[in-house]
């Protein structure tokens, strides 16, 4: 028996939806249960495994110079650009 | 005399002079290598790639025997060298693609390599990489009219996933036949996504759209990143069994990473072992790229039909997107929905750089991180799906 | 509709609910899962057996076939896809344990990375590392008593050899159906040496005894280091040729590493070599554990019996050090007798860290390294041993 | 009582007491072993090879099985266990020999490693590299009156190609029963170009074309470098396509080198995967030289003729480049003519040497580098058209 | 025949043992062939091979200060001891 | 047919000379082709290539004291020759 394309196509995207959205809602659960039972200084023990450039701007956010501190998110993002760095310029330095 | 004759018969200048369709199998070689070196094509796997159709299309050489594979089965029977066949050196690295075996490790070498963090810190990142599946699905309605038949079209498909070893993984189970223009097809487009996305996602986002500031991530602890592995190798196993070697390769390498006491063995994952593989598979996905499969208006077809995947993928993530923002109230920025098709981390960048081009200090590289690597388990998933309905 | 249901009928939430034994398995994974990697036990091995564990026990998911290894040798025929099986990732990493060549590769790396030098300073350290086999043999008798088979008793009482890869080639070989709790005693307990061992080691010794202060060793020329590989490899094939590939394996590793003109493969034997081994034995050590198998009482009993060969091999040893004692003018400390048991370098490090409790003067490491592996050359000779009677 | 006979008929004293021969092989291992240690002859393969010979010759330890490879083939059925044989951990590993891929491998690490710039800034050097091979047929013709048939006497002149992986893959394919004496007598002599070589040189060398001092290499354009392995890949395989795998390896290798965006897998291609290989080829190779094939006067004939060989391939280099003094304005050193034996980079290096000592201020060094690589080509060329005449 | 337990434990032990003393005599042997055949400056060699801790000890016991010698010691010994580095306690630098 | 001698040997010899002595012919070619193809600037190209020692004389070339330039040639070969260096001397600094 041949699949009919409705079928494949709405079978299809409908377990990678029902998979994802399931997903979604057990990382929302895991969180939540890791973060009860977490003792105390959740703060410390994520400031170490953010490293992540991004993941450095709630401690720097506190710094009045917001300037330095857009020229090093761009910096490390432009790290991380690697070789598509050239499509990549700080027009200015604004407030956002 | 007669043995000067005999001698010259093997040589390649006269079988080529028979047939002299491998020539135009060389040249295609010569242009893929140039793809790979100047123009930086992913590299790492086109190179070999085209080497791969270079040795296998040199006549005589012997190098790849299709017939050791005839029928989808390994032939093991003709593998001693007792038969007419002596099987080649790319033969025998054949059998880790045709037997599923490199497709997983590199996979795991992925996952060694992957921070899914920003995955967890906006899980609705996940439905992204749902919608750019999209792709796939279309693609194989449209393949399947051209002609194709459906194990084949879901391999055409599944070069929507821009994920190289998903794409080998399908294809060699289900078409092998079309493993060659696949995976060329994959790597290319791959490459190709800062040239196939942009316009695409400037013509799905107004200006303001494209403009939006996301707020930062928040910080994912260690402990829900050594869970993420688990919970998603037991779920999508659970819900799509044929997805478990694919998924459970890339989250047990995601394991050694995260867990920090395997620190040698990611290590090893994400750099010797994920090398030699790539050499391996590499040489001879491309030596399954043979003129007599390869020289085919169906080649064309493949190439064609996986442009369109990555658009529609491309084009369902960014609607996803939209769609969303009807109802949230922290709008997201839909150019990190075209980041859902994979294509880890150029799909991410591409969104990062449009974004800045409107929004110089607009930051949405970690946020296109999320649904890049959603993408990479939405194809695997996808995958599952194809291989359960037509393997 | 039919098709929905044949897809339902594929996933895992419908097999689990008609064999739901699975879950356990699922649980037991994610218990060793937390041993590795919060409790830090064995992990470079624990956490791949886990993950494997957590595979083969996905339904559906056919990572691993038991049938294709049935009654003890390889079904090959059954490998090309051609039966009703088609072979999952971990049937062909499997391979590299059934046919014996994962442990000799990881022996080959621990040789790279061991020092024989306390040992040939003080030889009378082999001793010690033959007593502590006496847990091998008592487990054995014991084994059989409890209705197991002379080649699963073998098996069994190899895990008090404390070596890994020792005990996991001597299972392979003879009682391939209780890989997954043999391994898993194995490692763990490797693991809770300085838990086992302690206790035993303090009640068979009196204060004084654990009070000895031991003689510097004496230093090891270079020619003495590389011409010991070769006396122990040709001694030991002779007496027993059965534990040739261990012994031999460990012995070219050390020949790598002491001769010094072969750094270069030294390197790779104990770092990138060892690390992908380790990853393909782990997971499919830990995919042999399938609830058919691994849920009965014979793994209660296996693990109860391995702790058991623990603590006698440790008595083993201590108590033939008191007795050397009785003859000897140099009184040897009876503390480093316990790391004749193997378990490197962990059971020389309880020596050291019991002995210094009395006396923190004392530094007895470097005098336990020479029992603890002399362990290893016995554990081998003693597997050799039942492979030949019962192999 | 009747079971420790049984054991004890088990063990090497009682079989070698039965057969002795075996411990001349011993013997000789310990001998291949301190060339390697001490003298420092090749180690990285030599010692490898005599730990192989060792393991082999251990009475009853069955390290390895002629009968699974008799007749030329591989016997996959009897490779399960269930016949009359075990297979061993060396009969694994030989299967990388057997069907052809570690020599390649190996011949990949080479090509990363090798810088062919010094070819292409003077192509001339590729007629001394043809010229060197006039060893491998003269000593064919010699084998041959010896008594040897021809695919044995083909094995026994490429020898003289100075090539270990091209040797190796030769006789596997044309001799197995050879590997043994064929590979001990190929990576001695290289190790022995030193010794071998100056005498013929200065015996057939004025001491004034001693002294020629070569002009400058013209610098070589990356261009250049990259087309190169394509060339040579696509020319030679036309030529002579049994040579393919040998010649498309290492120019692999050599574009990962040379394209620049492929470091990762020039950098595992020479160091982890080679040493991986080399390992495993070694020993495997070293295995085949069991006691019945190699004390034979065959093992004395080959040694013999091996040197010769080199010898005829060292003189026919050196005289081709002083026969093209006669045509050419620049004059060459006929030095580094001796080079295109290959024995990479030993051969240049005693060109260097031999050319210093006449005029300290000569730096041949580089000039002969160019030969050294063109032998490796040629060897591969003259390797295939022995196979494609007795393959 | 299955073979009694008496045999295998017999058999095992003794194997192991008769090949272990086997070693130890042969190790004690080629120890003496190795003295007898090494020519002159012997220690030389050995210091260079000794790197391990304790072999450092034969140069370092004349030095006077023998407090010294043991911290040093202890170092050596509880980088080696790795992970369990807590357990490992120096009391006093005494005599010994 | 058994292939006689003389066969084997000038069918063999002639193969690898005619294949080697294409290559040169193909690689001359390549170089006139990569030589008129490759605009301007070939030497910045060609100079970062040709990190050989040798190489590096066009450049030195003009410094005027020749004895620096022949020791640190010198210099780079012995470090290339490796353990066979104690064979190689240089007796004086003199012209060439
Ligand atoms: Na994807
Ligand atoms: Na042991
Ligand atoms: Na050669």
């Amino acid at each position: 028996m041949e699949l009919s394309n409705t079928f494949v196509c709405v079978m299809g995207m409908g377990i990678v939806f029902i998979g994802l959205i399931c997903l979604v809602l057990l990382c929302v659960l895991m969180s939540k249960i890791v973060a009860l039972t977490t003792p105390a200084k959740p703060f410390e023990e994520s400031a170490k495994v953010s490293a992540a450039p991004i993941g450095a701007v709630p401690a720097a956010a506190v710094i009045p110079n917001r300037a330095e501190l857009v020229a090093a998110i761009s910096a490390a993002i432009a790290e991380d650009l690697g070789d598509s760095i050239d499509s990549f310029r700080i027009n200015a330095i604004k407030r956002v | 005399m007669e043995a000067i004759v005999n001698f010259c018969k093997q040589t390649g200048f006269y079988l080529i002079s028979v047939d002299p369709k491998m020539l135009i199998m060389i040249a295609i070689a010569f242009v893929l290598s140039y793809l790979a070196i100047v123009k930086k094509f992913e590299p790492l796997l086109l190179l070999p790639i085209a080497f791969g159709m270079l040795l296998t299309n040199l006549p005589g050489a012997g190098m790849y025997h299709e017939e050791l594979f005839a029928d989808g089965y390994v032939h093991w029977n003709m593998f001693g060298g007792q038969g007419d066949i002596t099987p080649g050196l790319v033969d025998y690295l054949y059998l880790g693609v045709k037997l599923g075996i490199y497709p997983c490790l590199i996979f795991m070498g992925v996952g060694a390599m992957t921070d899914f963090g920003p995955l967890l810190a906006n899980p609705k990142s996940l439905l992204l990489g749902a919608a750019a599946q999209l792709g796939i699905f279309i693609t194989f309605v449209g393949a399947r009219y051209m002609g194709f038949t459906s194990a084949q079209a879901s391999s055409i498909g599944i070069i929507g996933g821009a994920d190289g070893p998903t794409a080998i993984y399908v294809t060699s189970l289900l078409a092998p036949e079309l493993l060659g223009p696949i995976a060329v097809a994959a790597y290319s487009y791959m490459a190709l996504v800062p040239v196939i996305q942009p316009p695409i996602m400037k013509l799905l986002t107004t200006k303001a759209e494209r403009r939006i500031v996301m707020r930062e991530l928040r910080p994912v602890s260690k402990r829900e990143k050594i869970l993420f592995p688990f919970i998603v190798t037991a779920f999508v196993a659970f819900l799509v069994p044929s997805a478990t070697p694919l998924v459970g390769s890339i989250m047990l390498g995601n394991l050694f990473r995260e867990t920090g006491v395997c620190d040698r063995l990611s290590k090893t994952a994400q750099n010797e072992l994920m090398n030699i593989v790539t050499i391996f598979l590499g040489v001879s996905v491309g030596a399954t790229a043979t003129a007599a499969t390869f020289l085919s208006w169906d080649t064309i077809k493949i190439l064609c039909m996986g442009v369109v995947a990555f658009g529609l993928g491309t084009a369902g993530g960014v609607l996803l997107a939209k769609f969303m923002n009807l109802f949230l109230k922290e709008k997201i920025n839909p150019l990190i929905g075209s980041a859902g098709v994979s294509a880890v981390p150029m799909a991410a960048r591409v969104s990062q750089v449009v974004g800045q081009k409107e929004n110089p200090g607009n930051f949405l590289l970690m946020h296109a991180m999320g649904p890049n690597v959603a993408g990479v388990i939405g194809s695997a998933i996808a995958a599952g799906v194809l291989i359960a309905l037509f393997g």
